[in-house]
C-alpha cells in the first residue's frame, strides 16, 4: 500500500462526505419535519410525519403554494435533546423555511435555541410543556395543541366540580409530560380549596407491578385519581384497581385518550375519564384526512396526527398569506390569519398558543371515548 | 401502625418477589454452570410472552377460547423460548467458552440488544394488549383485595417450579451431570459427561421457566412490548445476585427479599424511588456479603 | 456437501424460530391477523447464507488457533492493512499529521454561511470519542466492566448546568470542576463496589446509573426533573459575543483539544507503571496481587480516571446542547459507549476513535440505516467477540528500548 | 536483601485451613532458613498449594501463624495480610497452573514484578516526570537482566501467550524475582517440562539461589529434581505433615514410601 494512495483515499472519502449533503434549490419551499421516527417513542412522531407527507402531496399536486412546490426535510430526533440540536442545525443549514415539530417537549426546548438564533419558526403538534409559550423565551415557537396547564386545570375543576371529589390522589410517571400534568393539577386543586390532595406519587414507567401505589391509594381513602402519564402505565394501574375491587374515579390526560389505551386497557377502561383536545372527529376536514389516511395506510391514524396535519396546514396558510417565507411576515400571518384545520378553525395568540384549540373531558363508554357534556 | 395496609403490601411484595424469582431461576442456573450473566435471558422471557400473544391472537380470532387457548399458547411459548435459549447459547456463548471473562458478557449484552430490536422491528415497538388467559376463580373473591387469581397461580407455579428444580438437580441424571459440570467442567468432561449437552439442557430449562414467567406475568399486567424483557431481566438478575447467584433457593429468597423491599419502600416512602431501593439493597448486601444471602464464598482455584 | 447440508438444516431451523415473530402479526384493533410468509423465505435464505459463511469462518478461526498453538513463534503474524499502518511508525506519524491538519481545518472546509450542521455533528461525535477513550481506560485497560459509565457523563453535565445557573460560574471554571466532581463520584461509588467480581461489578454499575437517572428525574427542585435544564450558557470566548455558527466552531475546537489531551494522557498512561498494573489486573487479578499490585487502589484509580473524562466532556456536552434532561443518560447510551470500546479493540486508542466516529457519524449520515442501527449494534457486538475479540485494531504493545549489551555484561547478577 | 546463611526467614506453625467444614490442611508447621532450598512434596490433593496460598495471603488461614523474618527487618506475623503487602515484604511466588498476563509482552510481565518496588504515580506518568523516567529505565533494565538470566531475552517483545510451556514457567520465575524477594515460592516449576527442560530448570534454580541470594520453597512432583536440589524436604498427605528431613532421610522414611506407594521415590 502506497501512502500516497492512502492519503488520496482519505481525501476522497472526506470529500465524499462533504458533498453528500444535497444542494439546495431556491425555487421550492422547504419545510422541516422533526420528531422521533425511530426508537420507542416513534409512535408519537410518525403520525405527524405521515400527516405532513399527505398534506404536501395534496398541495403539490394542486400546484404548490405561491407557485412553488413544497419539499419536506424529514429529520429524526428520537426525542433526545442532543440529537434534536443536531437535526435542528441540519435544518438550519439546509435553510428550511419553517419547521413542523418537534414532538417531545425536551427535544423541542433543545432545538428552539438553535431556531431562535436562525430566525426560524417551529410549529409543534405535541409539545405541551407550558413554559415553551408562556415563558416568552421562544417567540418563534407555536403549537397546535393546548398546553398541559390548561388541561390540568380542566381535569382539576372537573374532579372537584362535576365529580365532587373530596380526596384526590395524584400519580404521575415522572416524565416531563406526565409530571407536568400532575403538578398543575395539584396546584389547581390546592388553590381551588374544594378538595384535598391526599397522595402525590411518582411511579417508575415500565415497572412490573404497581400494587404498592394502588394499595396506598386505598389506604389514603382517595375518591378520585388524577393520573399524569401515558396509556401503558394507566392501564396497568386500572387493571390493579379492578382486581383489587377499588372503586375510584380515574382522570387521565390526553396521553391516554386514544385507541392505544382502549386497546390495552380493554374492559378496565370502562368509565375512565380523560381530558383531550376538543372533539374534532366531526369536522369535515378531519373526516377527510382520516379517510384518506385509512385508504393509504389501512389503519387508523396515530397520536398527534390531527395536530400534525393542522400544524402543516397552518404553516402553509401563513406562507400563502405572508406571500413568502420572511420570518416576521410569517409570524404576523400565523397570529392574524385564521385557518380551517383538522383541529378546528385556529389562529395563534401572541405567545404562540393556538386559539380555538381547547380541551374537553371524555369518558369511556362501551369501549369508546364520548365527550362528557 | 396500619396492619392491614402492611399486610396488603406484604402480599403484593411476595407476589412481585415470586415473579422475580421465577425469572431469576434461569439466571442462576446458567451462572451456576458457566459463570455467565446471560443478559439475554430477559429477552427470552419477552419472546415467550410474544409467542403466547401471537398464538392467542390467532386462535381467538379463529374462534377458539378458554383453556385450549391458554394451554396451546403456553406450550408454544415454552417450545419457542427453549428453542431461542438453545440457539442463543450455540451462537453467542459456545464459541466463547474459553475466551476471557469479559467476552461472553459483552456478547450477551449484544445478543440482548439484538433480540429486543429484532422483536421491535418484526412486530411493533407499541404496547400490545395481552389477553387475560386466566379467569378469576370464585373462591378467591373474598380475599381478592390481597391476592388475585393470577397472583395465586404465580405463587403456586413458583413454589412448584422451585421444588421441581431442586428435585431435578438433586436426583436425576441430568441434575447430577449439571452439578458435576458446575464443580469442575474439565473433570466432568473427563469422566464422560457430555458437557455441551448439559449446558444446552441448562439453557433450555432456564428458558422454559422464563417462558412460563412471561405468560403468567403478561396475563397479570395485561400488556407486553419488546422492552419488558430488559426491565424484568434486570430486576430478576438483581434478585439472583442478592440471593447468591448459582444457588436455587437463593434465587427465590433473593426475589422475595427484593419484591418485599421494593413494595414496602414504595408503600411507606415513595414509589418514585422504587429502583433506588432495589439497587441500594443490592449494593448494601454485596458489600456486607459479597456472595449474596445464601451464596457460599467461592474460593477461586489458584 | 456437509456444509451445504448443515447450512440447509440451520436455514430450516431459523425458519422455524422466526415463524411466529416474523410471519404473524396480530392487529388487535382491527382484529385481523396479518400473515407475512415472504418474511419466512427471507429468514430461511439469510440463515442459510450466514450459516454457510459462519462455518467457514469458524473453521478458519479454529485452524488459525491451531496454527498458533503449533507454532508459538510465528515469524510473521498476518496483519490487516490498518494494523500494519498502525504499526509502521513513520507512516502512522504522517497519517497522524494529515489527520490533525484535516481535523483543524475541518470547520472551514464544511461550514459556509449558515451551514454548520457538519460541525455540530462532529462536535457530538467527538464528545463520544472522548467518552470512548475514557471508558477505554476503565474497561479496555483495567478490565472493569462498567455498564453505568453514562452516569459520570451526567454528573459532569449537571455540574456545569447547575453551577452556571445558580452561581454564574463560567464554562472554563466548570470544565475542571465537572471532571473533578465526576471523579469524586467515581471514588465514592467505587469504594464499596470495586472489590466485587467482574460480573457483579457490571450489574452494580448498571444499578448506580439507573439510581443516578432516577434521582435526576425525581429531585426536580434541584435538577429540574424530567423537564431538564434549559438555556445553559455556551462556552464564552473572552467575553465576546458569538453567533450560533461561531459558537459551534468554537466548541468544536474545545472538544478537539479535549480529544487530543485524552489521547496524549491515555498514551502516556498505557506505557506507565499505573497502566501496566491496570492491564495486569485485567489479565489476571490473582497473579497481579501476588506480584505486589494493590488491587483496590489500582482499580479505583482506573475507575476514577475514566469517570474524570466523562465528567469533563459532560460539561462540554451541556454547553454544546444548551439543554439537558435525564433522557440523554440511559442504559442504551452506556451500551453504545461500551460498543465503541469493544469494536475498536479494548485498550486500543486508534481503534476506539475510529469506532466512536463510525458509530456516531454513520447513523447521522445514513438515515435509512437508523431503524436497524441498534439491531446491527447488537449483532456486531456478538460477532466481534467471536471472530475478532481484539477489535478493529489490536492494542499494540510498546516495544521498550533496552540495552542488550549492558545486560550481557552484567549477567553475573546484581 | 542479603541474608546471612542460617538466619531464620519463615516460620509456619499450627497452620490449618478449612473449606466449608472440610479441613484442607491441618496443623502444618515448618521453618525455612536463609540460603536453603526446601521442598514440599506429597501426593495430589495433599494440600501443598493451599499451604502456599495461606502463606502468600491468597487465603486467610483458619488457624495458625505465619511469621516472616525479613533479613535486616523486623519479624512479622503475616496471616490475614493482603497478598500484595506480603509480596512487598519480600516473598514472591509462581503458580502451579501458569498465571501470566497473556496479552502483555514477556518484558512487561516481568516489569509488573517491579510494581511494588517503584512508586511513580499517574500524575508522574502524565507529566513524564524525572522520577517516572528514572524508574521506567530502571524497571526496563532490571527486567531485561532477569530475562537474560532465565534465558528469555530474545523473546522479550513477544506476547507471553506465545511462549512454550517451559518458557512460560521460566518467565514466571523471572517475574517473581523482579519483586526483589528474599524468599521465592515455586509451585511445581517443572510440571509439563521435558527431561531436558527439567534439567535446565534444576540448574537455573540453584543458580538463582546463588546469584539472587534468595531462599526457595518448592512444591514439586519430579522427585529427581527435588532430591537433587533440596536441602530439606517436608512431606504432606491428606493435609497433614507426615515426614521431614534431608532427601536421604525422606527416601528411606517408611511413611513416605507408603504414601507414595507405587510412585517412584527412589528415582
Amino acid at each position: 500500500m502506497q501512502k500516497s494512495t492512502l492519503v488520496k483515499l482519505f481525501a476522497t472519502a472526506f470529500v465524499a462526505v462533504l458533498v453528500a449533503s444535497p444542494a439546495s434549490a431556491a425555487d421550492t419551499i422547504k419545510i422541516g419535519v422533526a420528531g422521533p421516527h425511530t426508537g420507542d417513542l416513534a409512535p408519537y412522531g410518525i403520525p405527524t410525519k405521515e400527516a405532513a407527507e399527505m398534506v404536501v402531496a395534496e398541495v403539490n399536486a394542486k400546484g404548490g403554494i405561491n407557485g412553488k412546490q413544497i419539499e419536506l426535510m424529514i429529520v429524526d430526533d428520537q426525542c433526545k435533546p442532543e440529537i434534536a440540536t443536531n437535526v435542528a442545525t441540519k435544518l438550519v443549514s439546509e435553510s428550511v423555511n419553517i419547521v413542523i415539530g418537534h414532538v417531545c417537549s425536551g427535544a423541542t426546548k433543545a432545538a428552539m435555541g438553535i431556531y431562535k438564533g436562525a430566525k426560524l419558526i417551529a410549529i409543534s403538534p405535541s409539545a405541551t410543556n407550558p413554559p415553551l409559550t408562556k415563558s416568552g423565551e421562544y417567540p418563534n415557537f407555536y403549537r397546535t395543541i393546548a398546553a398541559d396547564d390548561d388541561q390540568a386545570m380542566l381535569a382539576a375543576s372537573f374532579a372537584t366540580d362535576k365529580l365532587k371529589a373530596k380526596k384526590v390522589a395524584i400519580i404521575h410517571d415522572k416524565g416531563d409530560y406526565g409530571k407536568g400534568f400532575a403538578d398543575f393539577s395539584k396546584v389547581a386543586i390546592e388553590t381551588g380549596g374544594k378538595a384535598k390532595v391526599v397522595m402525590y406519587e411518582g411511579i417508575q414507567p415500565g415497572a412490573l407491578d404497581y400494587s404498592a401505589v394502588v394499595q396506598k391509594l386505598r389506604s389514603e381513602g382517595a375518591d378520585t385519581l388524577i393520573f399524569g402519564g401515558y396509556h401503558p402505565e394507566a392501564s396497568k394501574i386500572l387493571s390493579l384497581l379492578n382486581k383489587k375491587k377499588i372503586k375510584i374515579a380515574f382522570i387521565g390526560p390526553d396521553g391516554i385518550k386514544g385507541d392505544g389505551f382502549l386497546k390495552i386497557a380493554g374492559k378496565d377502561a370502562e368509565g375512565v375519564y380523560a381530558t383531550g383536545p376538543k372533539d374534532v372527529a366531526k369536522l369535515p376536514l378531519n373526516i377527510k384526512a382520516h379517510d384518506e389516511y385509512k385508504a393509504k395506510y389501512k389503519k387508523e391514524p396515530g397520536t398527534f396526527f390531527d395536530q400534525g396535519y393542522a400544524a402543516m396546514l397552518a404553516a402553509l396558510n401563513a406562507i400563502k398569506v405572508a406571500g413568502g417565507t420572511d420570518y416576521d411576515a410569517l409570524g404576523k400571518a400565523l397570529k392574524s390569519s385564521s385557518v380551517e384545520t383538522t383541529v378546528g378553525k385556529i389562529k395563534f395568540d401572541t405567545k404562540g398558543d393556538a386559539e380555538g384549540v381547547g380541551f374537553s373531558v371524555y369518558q369511556v363508554k362501551n369501549g369508546a371515548f364520548a365527550e362528557v357534556k | 401502625m396500619d396492619f392491614e395496609y402492611l399486610f396488603e403490601l406484604l402480599c403484593s411484595g411476595v407476589v412481585k418477589g415470586s415473579i422475580y424469582a421465577l425469572i431469576a431461576l434461569g439466571y442462576t442456573m446458567v451462572y451456576g454452570i458457566i459463570q455467565l450473566i446471560n443478559f439475554a435471558h430477559g429477552e427470552v422471557y419477552m419472546i415467550g410472552a410474544f409467542v403466547a400473544f401471537i398464538v392467542t391472537g390467532v386462535l381467538t380470532l379463529s374462534g377458539h377460547s378458554g383453556l385450549t387457548v391458554l394451554l396451546l399458547a403456553a406450550l408454544a411459548a415454552v417450545i419457542y423460548a427453549a428453542a431461542y435459549g438453545y440457539t442463543l447459547e450455540k451462537i453467542a456463548y459456545r464459541p466463547l467458552r474459553n475466551a476471557p471473562r469479559l467476552s461472553p458478557l459483552i456478547s450477551a449484552i449484544g445478543a440482548s440488544i439484538f433480540l429486543m430490536n429484532f422483536v421491535q422491528l418484526v412486530q411493533t415497538p407499541d404496547f400490545l394488549p395481552f389477553p387475560e388467559l386466566i379467569s378469576d376463580f370464585d373462591f378467591m373473591e373474598p380475599i381478592s383485595r390481597y391476592l388475585s387469581s393470577v397472583d395465586l397461580i404465580i405463587l403456586i407455579v413458583t413454589t412448584v417450579t422451585m421444588i421441581a428444580l431442586t428435585v431435578l438437580i438433586k436426583y436425576t441424571r441430568t441434575g447430577k451431570a449439571m452439578r458435576a459440570t458446575q464443580q469442575d467442567m474439565i473433570m466432568a468432561r473427563l469422566s464422560g459427561i457430555n458437557v455441551d449437552r448439559v449446558i444446552s439442557a441448562t439453557f433450555i430449562i432456564g428458558s422454559v421457566l422464563a417462558a412460563i414467567a412471561g405468560v403468567l406475568i403478561a396475563s397479570r399486567t395485561g400488556q407486553i412490548n419488546s422492552a419488558i424483557g430488559f426491565t424484568a431481566g434486570l430486576k430478576a438478575f438483581t434478585a439472583a445476585v442478592l440471593g447468591g447467584i448459582g444457588n436455587i433457593p437463593g434465587a427465590v429468597l433473593g426475589g422475595l427479599v427484593l419484591g418485599i423491599a421494593e413494595t414496602l419502600g414504595a408503600g411507606y416512602i415513595s414509589s418514585a424511588y422504587e429502583d433506588v431501593f432495589a439497587f441500594g439493597l443490592l449494593v448494601l448486601i454485596l458489600t456486607l456479603r459479597p456472595s449474596g444471602l445464601l451464596g457460599k464464598a467461592v474460593k477461586q482455584k489458584v | 456437501m456437509a456444509h451445504f447440508k448443515r447450512s440447509l438444516g440451520i436455514g430450516l431451523w431459523f425458519m422455524f424460530l422466526t415463524l411466529p415473530l416474523m410471519v404473524v402479526r396480530v392487529n388487535t384493533i382491527s382484529r385481523e391477523v396479518e400473515w407475512r410468509w415472504y418474511n419466512l423465505a427471507w429468514a430461511g435464505l439469510c440463515a442459510f447464507v450466514i450459516a454457510w459463511f459462519w462455518q467457514f469462518s469458524i473453521e478458519r478461526r479454529t485452524a488459525r488457533r491451531a496454527q498458533v498453538a503449533a507454532n508459538p513463534h510465528p515469524a510473521v503474524e498476518k496483519l490487516s492493512l490498518v494494523q500494519r499502518l498502525a504499526d509502521d511508525p513513520v507512516l502512522s506519524r504522517r497519517l497522524l499529521a494529515v489527520a490533525a491538519v484535516v481535523a483543524i481545518i475541518f470547520p472551514w472546509l464544511v461550514s459556509t454561511g449558515q451551514n454548520f450542521y457538519h460541525v455540530n455533528v462532529m462536535v457530538s461525535a467527538l464528545i463520544f470519542v472522548v467518552l470512548g477513550l475514557g471508558l477505554n481506560i476503565t474497561v479496555g485497560l483495567a478490565g472493569l466492566l462498567d455498564l453505568g459509565y453514562i452516569a459520570f457523563f451526567a454528573v459532569g453535565a449537571y455540574t456545569y448546568a447547575l453551577l452556571s445557573k445558580n452561581f454564574d460560574l463560567g464554562f472554563w471554571t466548570c470544565l475542571p470542576l465537572g471532571g473533578l466532581m465526576s471523579m469524586l463520584f467515581g471514588v465514592i461509588l467505587g469504594f464499596p463496589i470495586l472489590r466485587l467480581r467482574g460480573d457483579y461489578l457490571a450489574i452494580v454499575t448498571l444499578g448506580f446509573a439507573s439510581i443516578t437517572k432516577i434521582v435526576l428525574e425525581n429531585w426536580d427542585t434541584l435538577f429540574g426533573g424530567a423537564a431538564g435544564i434549559a438555556n445553559i450558557p455556551r462556552p464564552e470566548f473572552f467575553g465576546m459575543a458569538l453567533d450560533s455558527r461561531q459558537k459551534s466552531v468554537y466548541t468544536y475546537y474545545i472538544v478537539l483539544a479535549l480529544v487530543a489531551v485524552t489521547i496524549f494522557v491515555t498514551n502516556r498512561l498505557k506505557n506507565s507503571r499505573a497502566g501496566r498494573a491496570w492491564m495486569a489486573l485485567r489479565e489476571d487479578e490473582i497473579a497481579s496481587v501476588a506480584m505486589g499490585v494493590d488491587m483496590a487502589r489500582t482499580k479505583l484509580s482506573a475507575y476514577a480516571l475514566g469517570a474524570f473524562w466523562a465528567g469533563l466532556v459532560g460539561v462540554v456536552f451541556a454547553a454544546h446542547n444548551n439543554f439537558i434532561n435525564p433522557d440523554s443518560f440511559t442504559f442504551m447510551d452506556s451500551a453504545m459507549i461500551l460498543a465503541m470500546v469493544v469494536l475498536g479493540g479494548m485498550g486500543s486508542i486508534l481503534g476506539v476513535i475510529i469506532a466512536a466516529l463510525a458509530l456516531k457519524l454513520l447513523p447521522e449520515y445514513l438515515r435509512a440505516f437508523a431503524e436497524y442501527r441498534m439491531l446491527v449494534f447488537g449483532a456486531v457486538m456478538v460477532l466481534m467477540m467471536i471472530f475478532r475479540p481484539q477489535g478493529l485494531i489490536n492494542n499494540m504493545r510498546r516495544k521498550y528500548e533496552y540495552d542488550t549489551a549492558q545486560g550481557g555484561k552484567d549477567n553475573g547478577g546484581n | 536483601m542479603a541474608a546471612t546463611k542460617g538466619e531464620k526467614l519463615l516460620e509456619v506453625s499450627g497452620l490449618s485451613m478449612d473449606f466449608g467444614g472440610l479441613r484442607a490442611i491441618d496443623n502444618i508447621g515448618f521453618e525455612l532458613f536463609a540460603g536453603e532450598i526446601v521442598a514440599l512434596i506429597g501426593p495430589n490433593g495433599a494440600g501443598k498449594t493451599t499451604v502456599f496460598n495461606c502463606i502468600t495471603g491468597i487465603y486467610e488461614p483458619t488457624m495458625g501463624d505465619v511469621t516472616i523474618h525479613p533479613p535486616g527487618g523486623t519479624c512479622r506475623r503475616i496471616n490475614g495480610m493482603k497478598p500484595n503487602s506480603i509480596t512487598s515484604l519480600g516473598m514472591a511466588r509462581t503458580f502451579q497452573n501458569i498465571r501470566l498476563f497473556p496479552a502483555m509482552t514477556v518484558l512487561e510481565n516481568v516489569m509488573i514484578g517491579r510494581h511494588c518496588r517503584t512508586g511513580s504515580t499517574i500524575i508522574d506518568a502524565i507529566l513524564s516526570s524525572r522520577r517516572s523516567r528514572r524508574e521506567e529505565k530502571e524497571t526496563v533494565d532490571k527486567s531485561y537482566r532477569l530475562l537474560q538470566k532465565v534465558g528469555l531475552a530474545d523473546v522479550a517483545d513477544e506476547f507471553s501467550r506465545n511462549l512454550s510451556y517451559g518458557a512460560q514457567r521460566r518467565l514466571e520465575i523471572a517475574r517473581a524475582l523482579a519483586t526483589d524477594p528474599f524468599l521465592l515460592l515455586l509451585d511445581e516449576p517443572a510440571a509439563g517440562m521435558n527431561p531436558q527442560e527439567t534439567h535446565e530448570l534444576d540448574e537455573l534454580i540453584v543458580r538463582i539461589r546463588a546469584e539472587e541470594q534468595v531462599a526457595i520453597l518448592l512444591i514439586e512432583h519430579d522427585m529427581k529434581l527435588v532430591m537433587n536440589i533440596s536441602d530439606r524436604i517436608y512431606v504432606m498427605e491428606y493435609g497433614k505433615e507426615i515426614a521431614q528431613g534431608t532427601p536421604r532421610e525422606i527416601k528411606e522414611n517408611p511413611k513416605v514410601i507408603e504414601a507414595y506407594l507405587g510412585e517412584e521415590v527412589h528415582a
